[in-house]
Order: structure tokens, then sequence, then C-alpha cells
């Protein structure tokens, strides 16, 4: 029995929390069109394999992604979250990749002031060309949230047990 | 009294003893005082930094650490060798602070490289720390009517990057010096060009063919002696003249003065200090030249007017 | 109610072999808003797009979702597919289960399923949020502005007048012509320069579609693609152009004497002056810096001997103002000053030119007559050394870059130099000979021949003077030996570089440049003669050193742009663009500073209804942006949106799963 | 530190001058020694102005009011309210020609204990950078920028273990009532309509769970990060107490670190770090 529960993931955040049998997480990956989408779709063309837990939302530019995009999709759906952008410099859109950088970069270490763990939210420059990097980065982003187990903050139901 | 810190190198206690001497002198006129580096060393010119870049740095680094004990910002060198050594050693440590950590472990007993002391060759320092005005007043005896072509050599003034002095190409500052003593520099387009000295050793034939046209370029420019600041080059063509000249079957009788030898002249010092016997080509024939001065062509032919005028002012 | 229609598509086996489509219609039939969910072989194939506009009849829907290839394969043909349904295109939206799943996910069949429902569940959620959106269509100014009057700036602005569209061409110098106006014989087939390029100079004066603005400069363009409103400065020529006849009384009589630009500063012309005798157009123009009348009010013989009166010092510069829809930029080049060559002399020996300075002692109409000669002594020289690569290829001194053209030239000024002094003999120093181009290698190979020009592989490493003569030093690098030549004359063939003043243009055109100053493409290969900015366009030299051919081609292709881009009264544009809801808009104006398009202006609305106090509030031009979606994500007030990104539809997808 | 004197003058000397419709600063609250703001409209109400270290509240946030949008204003504003004051004039919230700003070099002000307030005691601009008129000694200007003081708290904080941390928040965002005191009291939340407010923002707009709270203090802080002059009205205002400075000091230290941004609303005209950028911002976060 102990060690049963030994065996058992727990929520790194909420280690009284045990993650269910065959608990898979769900990742919700923020692409921009013109690199990490793309760039996606290479991965896909050229047929590497990567883990099925990431699910991915286009939006034109990194630069459209406001911050609570990524707290709801952890509050909901999303036990972490990856956005993805075009190099510095590569912009489709000019200079929209350097604001969306100073917002990531503020928004990550907020959520990991008030206890989310910082592998939750994770950030990459994917270009059109990079296939292989996409599924690099979707492998790494996958194994760290696996290791985090289920996230359970704030999450909607906890709430409206009570 | 200015005071600056004096390494002298080898050549100054041999082949270049006049030029070494005459500098005491012309400092002395100019109130500059010397301070030798105590315990100075070999600067490594041509052996050390073919063999090994870390001995390379550490013989002239020991020299830049102990002159860094003297009170004095600013280190002259008579030897372009030597210069040339301190100041790339200079250059590169000051450039990556690690390199010098790394070699100054070698000298460590001696002190830290801090890079307070600044390089200068004599020339540079004759030229940007004293200045042409002081110069020209120290002047009591003008060397008018003596033209010289002012050879630099390949190191005073080369790498640019390195000596950030001057042209790398076609240097004037010796010209201008000449000519605040009153001497007439030629245009002289070899001022730069080598002159053999690494084979001095080893291949005579070139150091003979190479000097042998900066001679005839001198003679070209219509030149009556060479000035040199290099106690390299003033031996290269100064004790090779006479091979040269059987080789070449020309005579060019071209005495080659380094630039505090002619100064210490301007300056009035007795002709019996400069050293002249040293020479190996008679330095009189050049001599004699001063206070010659071949009238100027009239250029504008008077009008008739202007003579009655001046007739009517006498 | 939302009434989506969902169609699945196997893709062949690209998507059926990995995941279970059947099972996913069935998932996807339990979303309450689906209305019709169905799989199909190729949905991208006539019969299936036919469902698609079937199902949008026979179920009413209100919006589609296709669940088959990326969005970025297919997204405008299904759209197609609705519009023909008499839908709006943009009530569809795309689930990309193939690139993002049967194909990353070959090995789990199980988990590729999943998440095939999983992405068809965030696309149906997504279209239940979409809007009907609408084409933009963009009013469009139909004249061009073409910037440089040299040969790239002439052929555009012939071009595109030829197709009937106005054209303004802005000249900074008092001629058109540019360059090419000095060159003597031109390569490979040494026509005369002037004789090609002087009736064009005619025809861009006499075309009634094209308004010839010389002596003159951009100042200030604002605006976006198709309503660009330019700032012209007219620079004062103190000529009155409308009287004058071009008799050039005055320039014969003007006392004063300044070194000629045309001629390279060879010999002198005056301070009233027209460039050349081809000058167009043929009017004389007055140089303030050098007129004593203008710098101390002395003089005024060229007012006196002006029969017309069209004299008048006291003329102002005047700044006009032109609405256009597209720019060409064609500033052409300069040459690189070799003053950086000390061990040649430069600078010391005067006989030392640069190749255009050659080129105009050549030159039929220069300053000696077409003789070359010493600018020393006025000798006519002997031997003449060509060196190469003067600048070009030389990152110590001067530039990385070859500059294209110096081969060619050289080669023709050798052949020159043989037609002008019989008994002369050209020495060409060279690194190699780079005479790609129709013609060109057979060019080089009859010059060496014709002329019998010496060609010596290598550089040179020292130029002295020896009597009146040059000694060339240099490396015969195929005979591995230092060679020295006695010449009479050196011409460096000097290297090619962008305007000093182009990146001073970029900026004021709102369009980037590279690390030499040339002016940027938007693609290297596919979109050579387009910039970052839509609606301008780069032709010749000052995107990159090129030859003539290059640069009218070039041109040309620059013209095909303009016309296209107004070839419809308005141009159409994708609708998916920022808006702005005023009654949220609190007008902050931060993201008019964080958009980099300057597509966000402020706006004057009346606080609350019928009130009279106006307040600011931030206003889109759908004309120029571009929706990337900065200003949306900065709106603290989330009073922008973004069609077709909006808020609620991003949200939707991340909820839905 | 007591301006009362000097204020009701100057105050005086405005409507004298019919220079201002309204002035806006402090009264005794009239049971104990702490103060309210006050809104003076008459010459003759002059007599209740006060300002001493108890004159805790930022009142820039009383231009963004009814009362005072469309008027002449008078107001008096210490080193954190001027910063607020000149983020509110950069984003064209009030118009400099219609205040008379008195500056003052503020010494701290403290709480109801008599303690000095924290934020005071880390205050890296304690004078007024926007005023007509100066009170009492500014520092002289140093031209190296102050070193940045890192909270204590935050640092506290920072060290806990992360379950500590989720813990600790997880009380204080289920301690929030959703009053939205926080925003109201803030000189910085003037939006028209709030995005908390809108249907579009949040799952569950106005529901008083402590998610719906995290949602909302969330979107709330980082709406202000680099705008925030940490005056505390928020907190003054909080019914549940809440360390809101947390979440807002955080933000800015991590914007002063990583950017090397100045503090916000001491340059006029500087928007804050989330609307510009620099080629050197850090990048080794990012894969």
């Amino acid at each position: 029995m102990e060690a049963e529960v030994k065996d058992q993931l727990v929520s790194i955040e909420k280690p009284g929390l045990i993650a269910p049998p065959n608990w898979e997480p769900v990742i919700m990956g923020i692409l921009c069109n013109w690199c990490s989408y793309a760039g996606s779709d290479l991965t896909g063309t050229s047929r590497i394999q990567y883990p099925p837990n990431i699910r991915i939302i286009r939006v034109p530019c990194s630069s459209r992604v406001d911050p609570w995009f990524l707290i709801k999709s952890l509050q909901t759906t999303a036990d972490g979250v990856l956005v993805s952008g075009c190099h510095p410099g590569d912009c489709h859109y000019i200079s929209g990749n350097y604001y969306a950088r100073r917002r990531f970069l503020v928004t990550k270490k907020l959520l990991n002031f008030v206890g989310f763990h910082e592998n939750r939210i994770q950030f990459s420059w994917v270009s059109a060309a990079e296939g292989p990097k996409f599924a690099k980065v979707v492998n790494k982003v996958t194994e760290d949230i696996k290791k985090l187990g289920p996230l359970h903050l704030y999450k909607k139901e906890n709430f409206e047990k009570k | 009294m200015k005071k600056l810190t004096y390494f002298p190198g080898c050549s100054a206690h041999g082949t270049s003893e006049e030029f070494d001497s005459t500098l005491k002198l012309v400092l002395k006129t100019l109130d500059v005082e010397l301070e030798d580096i105590p315990d100075w060393n070999c600067c490594g010119a041509t052996s050390a930094h073919v063999m090994t870049e870390n001995l390379a740095l550490a013989l002239p680094l020991r020299n830049l650490v102990l002159a860094e004990k003297l009170s004095n910002t600013t280190m002259g060198i008579a030897c372009a060798s030597c210069y040339q050594r301190m100041k790339v050693t200079k250059v590169h440590l000051d450039e990556n602070p690690e390199l010098a950590k790394r070699i100054n472990t070698t000298v460590v007993e001696e002190g830290t490289y801090q890079g307070k002391v600044d390089v200068k060759s004599m020339l540079q320092y004759a030229y940007e720390d004293i200045g042409l005005e002081a110069i020209k007043s120290k002047v009591t005896k003008p060397l008018t009517g003596l033209k010289v072509a002012c050879y630099y050599g390949c190191l005073l003034t080369r790498p640019k990057n390195i000596t950030k002095f001057d042209s790398p190409e076609y240097p004037v500052s010796m010209d201008q010096i000449c000519e605040a003593l009153g001497a007439t520099a030629t245009e002289f387009d070899y001022k730069t060009e080598c002159c053999g000295a690494s084979f001095s050793i080893s291949n005579t034939e070139v150091v003979e063919s190479l000097s042998g046209k900066i001679l005839e370029m001198a003679k070209e420019s219509g030149a009556h002696a060479i000035v040199v600041a290099c106690p390299l080059c003033q031996s290269n063509l100064d004790m090779r003249q006479p091979d040269i000249q059987k080789l070449q079957g020309v005579k060019y009788n071209i005495p080659v003065f380094y630039f505090t030898q002619l100064m210490a002249l301007a300056f009035g010092h007795p002709i019996d200090q400069l050293r002249f016997p040293k020479h190996i080509i008679p330095v009189e024939g050049a001599l004699a030249n001063i206070g010659k001065v071949e009238p100027v062509p009239q250029k504008v032919k008077k009008t008739t007017k202007a003579v009655e005028a001046e007739s009517e002012a006498k | 109610m939302a009434r989506v229609g969902v169609f699945i598509c196997f893709c062949g086996a690209n998507i059926a072999d990995y995941v279970d489509v059947p099972q996913v219609v069935e998932e996807v039939k339990h979303i309450k808003e689906v209305k019709f969910a169905i799989e199909y072989k190729y949905m991208c194939s006539d019969p299936g797009q036919g469902m698609i506009r079937d199902a949008i009849v026979q179920y009413k829907l209100t919006s589609i979702v296709v669940a088959a290839c990326s969005p970025r394969m297919h997204e405008k043909t299904f759209r197609k597919a609705l519009s023909d349904a008499g839908m709006n295109p943009y009530l569809l939206e795309v689930a990309n289960i193939r690139e993002h799943s049967s194909w990353v996910h070959q090995k789990d069949k199980k988990a590729a399923t999943e998440k095939a429902m999983d992405l068809c569940r965030m696309a149906v959620a997504k279209s239940i949020a979409n809007e009907q959106l609408h084409e933009i269509s963009v009013p469009v100014t139909k004249r061009a502005l073409v910037i440089g009057g040299g040969i790239a700036g002439i052929q555009a602005a012939l071009d595109i007048a030829d197709a009937r569209i106005p054209v303004v061409l802005v000249e900074k110098s008092p001629s058109i012509g540019g360059k090419m106006a000095q060159l003597d014989e031109t390569f490979p087939t040494l026509d005369c320069s002037q004789c090609i390029l002087t009736p064009k100079m005619v025809d861009v004066a006499s075309h009634p579609y094209i308004e010839l603005i010389p002596y003159a400069e951009v100042l200030e363009l604002e605006g976006f693609v198709g309503n660009y409103k330019v700032k012209i400065k007219k620079k004062a020529s103190f000529v009155n152009f409308k009287t004058c006849t071009g008799c050039g009384a005055c320039w014969q009589k003007c006392p004063v004497k300044v070194p000629n630009e045309y001629n390279m500063g060879i010999d002198k012309r005056k301070a009233i002056y027209t460039p050349f005798p081809q000058a167009v157009p043929n009017k004389p123009v007055i140089d303030a810096e050098h007129c004593t009348m203008l710098t101390k009010g002395k003089c005024g013989i060229c007012a006196k001997v002006c029969e017309k009166g069209s004299i008048d010092y006291t003329m102002q510069d005047e700044i006009i103002e032109r609405e256009i829809g597209a720019v060409v930029v064609a500033t052409g080049y300069d040459m690189w000053d070799p003053k950086p060559y000390e061990e040649y002399g430069v600078g010391r020996f005067k006989d030392i030119i640069t190749s255009l300075e050659f080129e105009r002692m050549v030159s039929a109409n220069g300053p000696t007559n077409g003789v070359p000669v010493r600018p020393s002594d006025g000798k006519v020289p002997k031997n003449v050394v060509f060196i190469k690569c003067i600048g070009s290829r030389d990152e110590a001194k001067g530039i990385e870059y070859c500059s294209k053209i110096c081969c060619m030239y050289t080669t023709k000024h050798t052949i020159l130099l043989h037609h002008k002094v019989h008994d002369s003999h050209a020495y060409v120093f060279y690194m190699d000979i780079r005479a790609a181009g129709k013609g060109y290698e057979e060019f080089v190979k009859k010059a060496q021949v014709d002329t019998a020009a010496t060609y010596l592989r290598g550089r040179v490493s020292k130029i002295y003077k020896k009597g009146d003569k040059l000694m060339v030093r240099g490396e015969d690098a195929q005979i591995g030996q230092v060679v020295e030549v006695e010449a009479d004359l050196v011409v460096l063939a000097t290297a090619v570089i962008a305007p000093k003043d182009n990146p001073d243009l970029a900026r004021l055109l709102g369009i980037s440049y590279d690390k030499y100053g040339y002016l940027s493409e938007a693609h290297p290969k596919l979109r050579p003669v387009e910039t970052a900015k839509a609606g301008i366009f780069l032709a010749g030299c000052t995107q990159a050193p090129k030859d003539i051919p290059d640069t009218v081609s070039q041109a040309s292709a620059c013209a095909a742009k303009v016309c296209g881009l107004f070839a419809g009264d308005t141009m159409k544009k994708d609708p998916m663009v920022s808006t702005i809801n005023n009654e949220y808009c609190s007008g902050c104006q931060n993201c008019v500073k964080v958009c980099p398009y300057g597509a966000i202006v402020t706006d004057e609305v009346p606080f609350g209804h019928g009130s009279k106090e106006m307040r600011t509030v931030a206003k889109i031009n759908e004309g120029v942006c571009q929706g990337c979606g900065s200003c949306v994500a900065i709106c603290r007030s989330m009073a922008i949106n973004l069609a077709g990104f909006t808020d609620p539809q991003i949200i939707n997808e991340i909820v839905s799963i | 530190m007591n301006y009362t004197k000097q204020i009701q003058e100057i105050a005086a000397k405005l409507f004298a001058e019919g220079k201002i419709d309204v002035f806006v600063g402090y009264r005794m609250n009239g049971f104990d020694e702490n103060q309210v703001p006050v809104l003076v409209n008459t010459a003759d109400d002059v007599s209740k102005l006060v300002f001493t270290d108890k004159s805790v509240f930022n009142l820039v946030n009383y231009l963004k009011n009814e009362h005072t949008r469309r008027k002449r204003v008078g107001i008096v504003v210490k080193g954190c309210d001027s910063r607020s004051l000149n983020l509110m004039l950069t984003e064209s919230q009030v118009k400099r020609e219609n205040l008379y700003v008195i500056g003052i070099a503020c010494e701290g002000v403290t709480d109801d204990s008599g303690q000095k307030m924290q934020n005071c005691v880390d205050c890296m601009v304690p004078d007024a950078v926007v005023f007509d008129e100066m009170l009492g000694t500014p520092a002289p200007p140093q031209n190296v920028p102050v070193s940045y003081k890192m909270n204590a708290d935050i640092a506290s904080l920072a060290a806990m273990p992360l379950t500590g941390r989720a813990a600790y928040f997880e009380e204080v965002f289920e301690n929030c009532i959703r009053c939205n005191a926080c925003r109201h009291s803030c000189p910085l939340c003037y939006c028209a309509k709030c995005c908390i407010d809108q249907e579009t923002a949040t799952l569950y707009n106005g529901a008083n769970t402590t998610s719906a709270a995290f949602h909302a203090l969330m979107t709330w802080s980082l709406h202000l990060a680099g705008r925030c002059v940490d005056c505390r009205n928020c907190e003054k205002a909080c019914p549940s107490h809440l360390p809101l400075h947390l979440l807002h000091k955080q933000n800015e230290s991590v914007i002063y670190e990583n950017f090397q941004e100045h503090l916000a609303g001491v340059i006029p005209g500087d928007r804050g770090a989330f609307y510009k950028y620099s080629m050197k911002d850090p990048d080794d976060f990012i894969m």
C-alpha cells in the first residue's frame, strides 16, 4: 500500500494531491502563424514523432498572446503551456516578439511567485525551418510537465465544491 | 623638468651607442630627465616571438612591470624592435586581461601588471610629447641646405592598430622634425620599405639588394643623407653600403644619421660629441651642404613699373 | 444558436491510417452545436467541396469546421467552397489533424485519435465565435513617385507612364541622366552612352504622363500603400524655368569658376551652370554656395545679360505636395574614395586617378576632348596601369562585396585607351575576371587580343615615384614573382558604394537598409524589387551594385509591379485586422506607441450620447493594419480586438477541451 | 512633516486668483488623528485642509473622478503620487494645463500604528517629480540612479519552498471578496470598463470564488506591471487587508532587474516597461 502511493504521481504544488492512474498532462501550445506554426507543420511533413499531449492554438504573432491566455489555460484545461514565436529579429511583424518577450518573462516569474512551478510556463523560438527543434521542444516540455504531476491550483472545479 | 622612463635595449650599448649618447645629449638640452628601468631585460625581439607566444609576451611584460614601479607614465624606447615588442605586448595584454593574468604568473615576483605605463618610441616621444615648437626653439645652428631622406623602416609606425602613430605607409613625423631643425626633407617613397634586417645574418644578399634599393631611391630623391630612428636600419644602410656599392657598382656615399645626431648638431653640441667617427660612410660630405642654399628661381618677373617704384623708394 | 458542420478528411491514408476517423466523427456529433458531421476520403477534392456546399444549404449551417491538413495548405480552398455556397468564407475553421496529429503520432493511434477529437472540439468552439468578415478594399491614388533620375529612374518612369499612369520624377541634381550620362561608351557593345541615354531623357521631359521635378529632394512620406502623400522640396534654382530659353548667355558671362562635378572636377564650371550640354531640362541653375551675388551681394552679371530677365536672386526653396499610390526608389550609387590606399600614394601622386575620372577624360564631350592626359603635366600617357578591386573585396581597407561592374568597365577602359592612344600599352592588375553576363566573356577575350593589354594576376603592393614616372610594384601570382611596371598613368577601379544619404532616405520612407547602406528588398530571391513596406519598390544600384542591363530590367520590373498595384480602382485586403470598441477605449494611446506600422491614430468622439465634450480614442487604419495583434494584447481595457483571432475565439479554443 | 499652513495659504491664493475650481487635499476624519481625502470647492473650506505624515492616500486617484475631470484642479502629491500623476499625463487621462500641482518633498508617511509605512521605508523617489511648486527641501539630484531596494517580503517569499508559496497565496486569494476596492482606489485603473467585468475576460466574472479572485488579481497586477508606483492605495482600501503590494513589487523587481528600466512614472512621457522593448532583453528563459 505504502509503496503504491509512492509510485503514484503527486502534484508538485500540492503534494497531498495524487494523480489518477495513467494520468496524461494536457499542454496548451500557442504558436505564431509565420514561424512556429509553420515549423510545427514541417515537423508533421517530415514525420518527426513527438508526444501527443500538446494542443495547438494558432495566433498571428507571439505579440498577440495576452498573458491571461496562459493564466486561463492553466486555470481550466492545461497542466502547462508552451508559447512559441519567431526568433528575435525574424518577426514577420517587425517587432512583435520583442514586446512579447518582456510580457512572457514577467508573467512566468509572477506565476512562479504565486506558486506555479516555473516549468509549467515555457517559451521557445521556433523558425519555419526548425521542424526537428519543434519536436525537441515539445518532448522537453511534455517530460518536464509529466514530472510535475497534475496542476490543481485555482482550477474552477476545486472551488465549486465548497 | 620632464621625466621619462628609458628602455635602452641591447643595441644602445653596442651598435647604436651613438644613438643612445646623442639621445641623452638632446634630451638634456630639451630638459627631459631619463630614468633607466632598474634591472631591465632583453625584449626578446626576433627570436622569442618565433618560438613561443608566452615567452615573447613574458619578456617585455617583465620590463613593463618594472617600469610601473617608477613614477613616470611614459616609457621611451630607443630601439625600434624593442619598442615593437613592448607595444605589442602592452596592447595585447590590455586588450585581454585573462591573458595578462596568465602571463603575469611567470614574472609574479616582480609584481602585477596594471598597464598604467604608456610605451612610445623615442621618435614618437619627440614628436608628440616634446613637440616641434620646443625643438625649433632649441635650434642654434640650423641645418639649412642639408637635404635628408627620412627612413622609418618597418617597425616604428606599423601595424597601425598597434602603434597608433603617424601613417603606416607614408609617415611624416621625422620629416617634420628635420624641417624643424632647418634641413629639407626630400619626397622619399621608400620611407617604410623593408631593409631586410631579419636576414642580416642568415642571408646578406637579400639585405644588400633591399637596402640597395632604399639607398638608390634616397639618392634619386636628391638627399645628401638618410635619417633613421632605428639601430638596425642604421647598421644595414651604413655598414653594408660599401658591399652594396660593390654589388651594384654605384657610388652612393650617403651617410646615415640618427635623427638625434642631427638634433644634437642643430642644438649646437660640439661635433666631437656626436660620435660621427663611428659611421662607416664618412659624414663630412653631407654636412658640407649645411649653409649652402641654392637660390630660389625667380618665379614672377617683376613688371617694369614695380622696378621703377622700388628704385624710386631708394 | 450556432449550427456547426464538421467535415473530416481521410487524406487518403495520411490521416485515416493513424487516426480513427469514424470515431472522431461520432465524438464530435456529441457536441451540441454540431448539427452535421461526416468523413470523406479527400475533402479538398471537388466532390469533397461539393459535400460542404450541399450540407451548408441542407442543414442551414452557421459555421464550418474542416478537419484535415494544415490551414496553411487548404484554408483558401475551403473558404472558396463556403463562398460558393453563399456563406461568408470567414466562418470556416480548419482543424489541423494531419500535420499536428496523424503524421506526428504514428505509433499511437489511440492518442492520435483523442488528439484529433480535441483539435476538432477546439475548432468547433472557435468557429462558434467566428464572425462574418468582408475583404477590405482600399482606394488607390493612381500616381507613382520615382526618386532618382538616373537610367533606373528614367526607365521606370517611362514604363509606368507608357501605361498611362501619371509619374512624378524627382531628381536631386539640376538634370536627369545620373551616372550613365557621365559614361563614354558602354560594355559589352561599346555603343555610346549619350547616344542611347539622351533620347530617353528627352522622352521623359516631353512625356504627357511624367511630371519632372529636377533639383529637388523628398522631405517626407506619410500614408500607406495606394494612399501616400509626399512632401518634395524644390531647391531654389534662382532661374525662372518658365521664361528661360536656355540660351546660355548667363553661364558664358559668369566670372565665378567652380570645379565641375560632371567632369569629376577635372575642369571648371561656372557658378550659374547647366551640368552638361545635353542636360534635361536644359536650363541653368545658380549654385548658391559659390555665386558671389548670393554670397556677397556683388556681381549680378547673369541678370544683366539675361534678355528674358529669368534670373531671380530672391527665389526661395519651395515645398510642394503630391498624392501618390506607389514609390520607386532609384537613387543609384557613389564611388568609393580610395584615400585609405596610402601605399599607392593616393592623394600625393597627381597621376593616380579613379576610373570615373578616366571615363570622363576619354569621353568625347569630356574636359580633355576624349584624350586621356596626365593631370600632372598634361602629357598623353603611354603606359597605363589599371588596378582592379580598389575597395571591393577588401575587408581591411574597403568593403567585403564585389562591385560587379569593375571587371567589365576596366576591360572597356583598356579598349578605349587603345582607341584614343594607339601606341599606348595597358597593364591590368586583377584578382579575378568576373565576366558573367551576355556577351561579357567574349568581350573580355576579344579586348585582351585586340588591345594586347598585359593582364597581371595579383595585387599591387606599392606605387612610388621615379622621375616623372610612377613605379607600380605588384605580384604576378601566375609566375609567383614581384613585378614592377613603369607607368605614366594609374587608373584605380574604385568600388561601387551605396549613396551616403540612403539611410536617411530609408528612415524617411520607413524601409530598411543593409550594413552597407543599400536598401533591402523584401526577399532576396522571390521579391527582389519590393521592399518590406507595401507599395515601395527598388530599382538599380540603390539595392546592390548592378550593370546597366540589370538596372534597366529591374526598373521595368518595378514598373510592372506599380501597374499591377494600380490595376483596379481599389486594392483588396485581408479583413483580419484590428477593430476598436470606442465605448471601452480610454484613450491611453499605448497601442499607438506599440503598433509597428503606425496603423493606429487618435480620434475624437463625444462623451456619451449627445455630449458636447469630446474625448480621445484610438482609431485603426484598416489599410495599414497588418493584423499582428500587438495592440490587442497590450490593450488593458480590451477595447481592441483582432478579427479572426478575437479573444472569444481563443478563449473558446482554450476551454473547449 | 507638516505643511498644513502652506497648503492652506496656497489653496486660498489659488481660489482668490480664480486659478482652480476645486482643490484635492486631506482633512482630519473627525473621530481620530487619521485623515481622509477632501475635495474643497470654495475658499471658505480651505481651512479644512491639512498635511502631515498622516496624509497617506494617493490623491491622484481623484483626478479620474467625475468631480474633478472637467475642472481645473489644485492637488497635493507626494513622491509616489506624483509618479502616478506622471503616468496619467502620459496616458493622456488628465490635462496638465488643468492642474496646479503642489509637490511634496516627502519624508514618509505613517500607518495607523504610527509606524512609518513599509513603502516609505523602501521609497526610492521621495520627492515629487512633477509639480508647480515644491514644499520641503528636495534631495539634491544624484546623477547615479538609486540602486533598487529589494522588498523584504518578496525576498522572504521567494526563499520559501514552492508548496509554501502556493499555500500562502491560495489563502490570500481565498480571502479576496471581489469587492474591487483595490481597482477603484488605484489611480491607474481608469479604464472605461474594466476587462475583468467584460464577458470575454473571465469564465466567472463577478463570481466570488478563489479561482475568480486569482484570475482577477493576476490580470490586474499584470496590467499594472511597469506602471504601479507602490502608493499602496489598494492595500489601504482592501477590506480583507490582502498583501496586494506583493504582486506589484514582484513585477516591479523583475522588470527592474531584467530590463534595466527605471521606476514607473519617474520619467515624463515614459509609458512603462510593457510598451517598449530592447534588443538586449533577457532571452535565456526561452528555448
